[in-house]
């Protein structure tokens, strides 16, 4: 049942012309969790911007099989939010941004839902570097997009926040949706899901 | 020439306190930045060639061999 | 169909003789020896231009001698116009065709309007004294060139200060295209400004016809001062070529080549 | 499957996100506005407190402190959008660029703009302008405050990067700015002899037309430029 959504073929990063790791291909489907890994500096983070648009130093084809503003959402390292504004009101204009009117009852379910509903009002600077990263994942959930495009969603995570993440990513892939990861911690339960892409230098 | 001595083309009636300063600093700019653009390329030569030389001592040195 | 078919020829035939140039190397292995014409005819038409002007040329019935600046001064303005079009124009056509060298072109443009533009501000300045009885006058054309110095340098700078190469390239590509699309304006309105505050009504050059032994040098000089720029943007570009392409062969190739050749002035250029 | 937000209800969210941005930092906010109202101590101090001198200065020296205050804070103007990745956010976005880009400086120039307008009466009262100067200059303040916030974001989006970016911002911006303050001085000091202040105001109106209309993409590419080369 699952249903492609993204294919690459021969994609490599450039910078100044030079390719910065062997030339990829994969299928992206739905149900599926791909994590791209490899040493730091390979150009991981550049390959996911590649892949939603963000950047046009590459070579080889890519292929969105759905409209691409549409069905995905990406959260880079960047927070994607303004540090003095409450979470509702980030998430609200986070929601905008992609085109989505959130009401007042969809922002209390997500945040409820990322246990961040007692601190809905309060600006997000003040939140635990956990709490951001509930935060972020509450911006993933927002859109209710099938594709998740997350660089290092793992990084200054507790154990216990790691797992609650580990557990949304897998709900998320459970209903359908796909999502792309790098990180180059390694994933705690690979299950039929899984699927890890390793980036080697060219 | 309109003037009848260098004396009177250096002084132009008294606006030669204005013409000839103005003409060499013009052209004093215009020398200098010669003089810089040169020296620049100069450098930038001189580091190809740095680039360049180790390979030209592997070719002496196979020759030599 | 014929014509169309030419007409299609001509576009392939323009094409690729563009591309060509667009390719650093054919670029800097194509004008190797341009240099020295250019500086040669820089030389001796400015030579002739303004020993013309500063020795045989009648003085002006009203400025005097002082007029004498005008082969310096109405030169460096009009060549400083030019670069900043120029400049523009290479950045346009980097930014829309994405053309590395175009950028480079560019580059080449600036700090030479700068110059130029300055020494057009000076000699005005050096004119104005004995004319206007003062350094400075906010005349239209004055402060129209001020600002037009403000501008080349605000793209020298901003190219500077920019962290990343490509960045501040694009950078200062982008501010050039928006600087030309505002000169016309700023133009209109500092003469605008002008002719409400009716202050100098003195114009430098506008004038009863010249005659010719005045007119002539200065399209000498004029000549000249375009030869001069020619000659200063291709020691530049040729210089930012041989910056930027270090790494790639056909330069260490060529380098090579000339250090074999004549090793008793490598120096040389 | 998805529906788009309408333009105009975008257009409120993000206008209402400023405006409390500005609440939050409000006493970074008002700087401009205090900075402004302490220059016009100076001008008596350092000239001539006699109210003739004043009054023949006042409209050009409320314009220039205005220009002034305005390049203040405008080297921040998209840092912080920049640094917490907002931007690259709007970049992903369906709408264009140009658009968020759009918005954020109109936001901008409804509150400072409005804000140094309501405060001229009190700026004119300060340097003895004559009453019946008043409205022109706040005219031409509300117009002109328009396009400066227009080149001032283009200085702010070009030095994103730049390493000191907050001389350079002046010198990119002010050489644009230039017709503005003609034209502003223009209607003022027209309408100050009696004449017709038609040509000037037309001027300002068409270079704020001209400003919104194209200078927004030119950001745009500006932004994308810092963000992908």
């Amino acid at each position: 049942m699952s249903i492609p959504l993204l294919t690459v073929n021969q994609v490599s990063c450039l910078i100044e012309e030079t390719p910065l790791f062997k030339p990829i291909d994969f299928v992206l489907q739905s149900g599926v969790l791909l994590h791209l890994q490899g040493a730091n500096g390979i150009g991981k983070t550049s390959l996911l911007r590649v892949l939603i648009g963000l950047s046009s130093h590459y070579q080889g084809a890519i292929k969105w099989h759905t409209p691409l503003y549409l069905s995905t959402v990406y959260l880079g390292h960047l927070a994607g939010f303004h540090a003095l504004l409450s979470a509702q009101e980030n998430l609200r204009y986070f929601a905008a941004i992609h085109g989505r009117a959130l009401t007042v009852g969809d922002i209390e379910h997500i945040l409820r839902h990322v246990q961040l509903w007692q601190y809905a009002e309060d600006p997000l600077g003040q939140l635990s570097a956990g709490q951001k990263q509930r935060f972020k994942i509450a911006q993933l959930l927002s859109m209710q997009r099938t594709v998740w495009m997350m660089d290092e969603p793992f990084t200054s995570l507790d154990q216990t926040t790691c797992l609650w993440l580990e557990q949304q990513m897998k709900e998320h892939v459970q209903q359908g949706g796909a999502i792309v990861f790098t990180s180059h911690q390694a994933f705690a339960e690979a299950d039929t899901h899984y699927q890890a892409l390793t980036l080697v230098a060219a | 020439m309109y003037f009848s001595s260098w004396q009177q083309a250096l002084q132009m009636q008294g606006h030669g306190m204005y013409v000839w300063p103005a003409y060499l600093i013009g052209i004093g700019i215009l020398v200098v930045f010669t003089w810089v653009l040169r020296s620049r390329t100069r450098d930038a030569l001189r580091k190809l060639q740095r680039q360049v030389e180790p390979s030209d001592q592997v070719e002496t040195s196979d020759s030599g061999a | 169909m014929a014509t169309n078919d030419a007409n299609k020829n001509w576009r392939v035939v323009f094409k690729r003789w563009f591309h060509q140039w667009a390719s650093p190397r054919f670029f800097f292995e194509k004008t190797a020896s341009w240099l020295p014409f250019l500086s040669g005819m820089a030389i001796v038409l400015l030579g002739i231009g303004w020993g013309w002007g500063l020795f045989w040329a009648p003085p002006d019935y009203q400025q005097g001698n002082s007029f004498r600046l005008i082969y310096l001064h109405v030169p460096a303005a009009s060549v400083a116009l030019s670069i900043y079009a120029l400049m523009a124009m290479f950045s346009l056509v980097s930014l829309v065709w994405k053309i590395k060298l175009a950028d480079t072109w560019a580059q080449s443009c600036v700090m030479s309007g700068v110059l130029f533009t300055f020494i057009a501000l000076m000699t005005g300045a050096f004119w104005g004294k004995p004319t206007w009885g003062t350094w400075w006058q906010w005349d239209a054309r004055l402060t129209s060139m001020l600002v037009l110095e403000f501008l080349f340098i605000g793209v020298m700078v901003l190219r500077t200060a920019i962290e990343g190469r490509e960045a501040a390239n694009k950078a200062a590509a982008l501010l050039a295209v928006v600087g030309i699309v505002n000169l016309p304006i700023i133009k209109f309105s500092v003469n605008w400004w002008n002719t409400l505050h009716q202050g100098a009504t003195f114009k430098l050059t506008e004038k009863p016809p010249m005659p010719a032994e005045m007119w002539v040098p200065l399209l000498i000089a004029l000549l000249g001062i375009y030869f001069l720029f020619a000659a200063f943007w291709l020691l530049e570009t040729r210089l930012l070529i041989l910056q930027r392409e270090g790494k790639s062969q056909w330069l260490q190739r060529w380098m090579m080549t000339r250090y074999c050749i004549d090793n008793k002035d490598k120096d040389k250029f | 499957m998805t529906i788009l937000m309408t333009l105009r209800h975008l257009f409120w969210l993000a206008l209402r996100r400023e405006g409390l941005l500005v609440v939050q930092k409000s006493s970074q906010a008002l700087q401009p506005l205090l900075f402004l109202t302490l220059i016009m101590a100076l001008f008596p101090l350092a000239i001539s407190p006699d109210q003739k001198i004043l009054a023949t200065i006042a409209a050009g020296v409320i314009w220039i402190a205005v220009l002034l205050a305005s390049y203040l804070a405008s080297d921040a103007f998209f840092a912080e959008d920049w640094q917490s990745g907002v931007i690259e956010q709007w970049r992903y976005s369906p709408y264009p660029l140009a658009w968020w880009v759009q918005i954020k400086i109109v936001a901008h120039w409804m509150l400072y703009g409005v804000s140094i307008t309501l405060m001229a009466p009190l700026l004119a009262l300060l340097l003895a302008l004559p009453w019946s100067q008043v409205p022109i200059l706040m005219l031409t303040l509300f117009i002109g405050s328009g396009i400066i916030a227009y080149s001032n974001a283009l200085a702010a989006a070009l030095t994103l990067r730049a390493r000191s970016a907050a001389v350079l911002v002046l010198l990119i911006a002010l050489p644009m700015q230039i017709p503005v303050v003609i034209f502003a001085m223009a209607a003022i000091n027209l309408q100050a002899s009696g004449e017709s202040i038609l040509a000037p105001l037309a001027f300002l109106g068409g270079l704020w037309l001209f400003s919104a209309a194209l200078l927004p993409l030119a950001i745009a590419m500006a932004l994308q430029i810092m963000m992908t080369a």
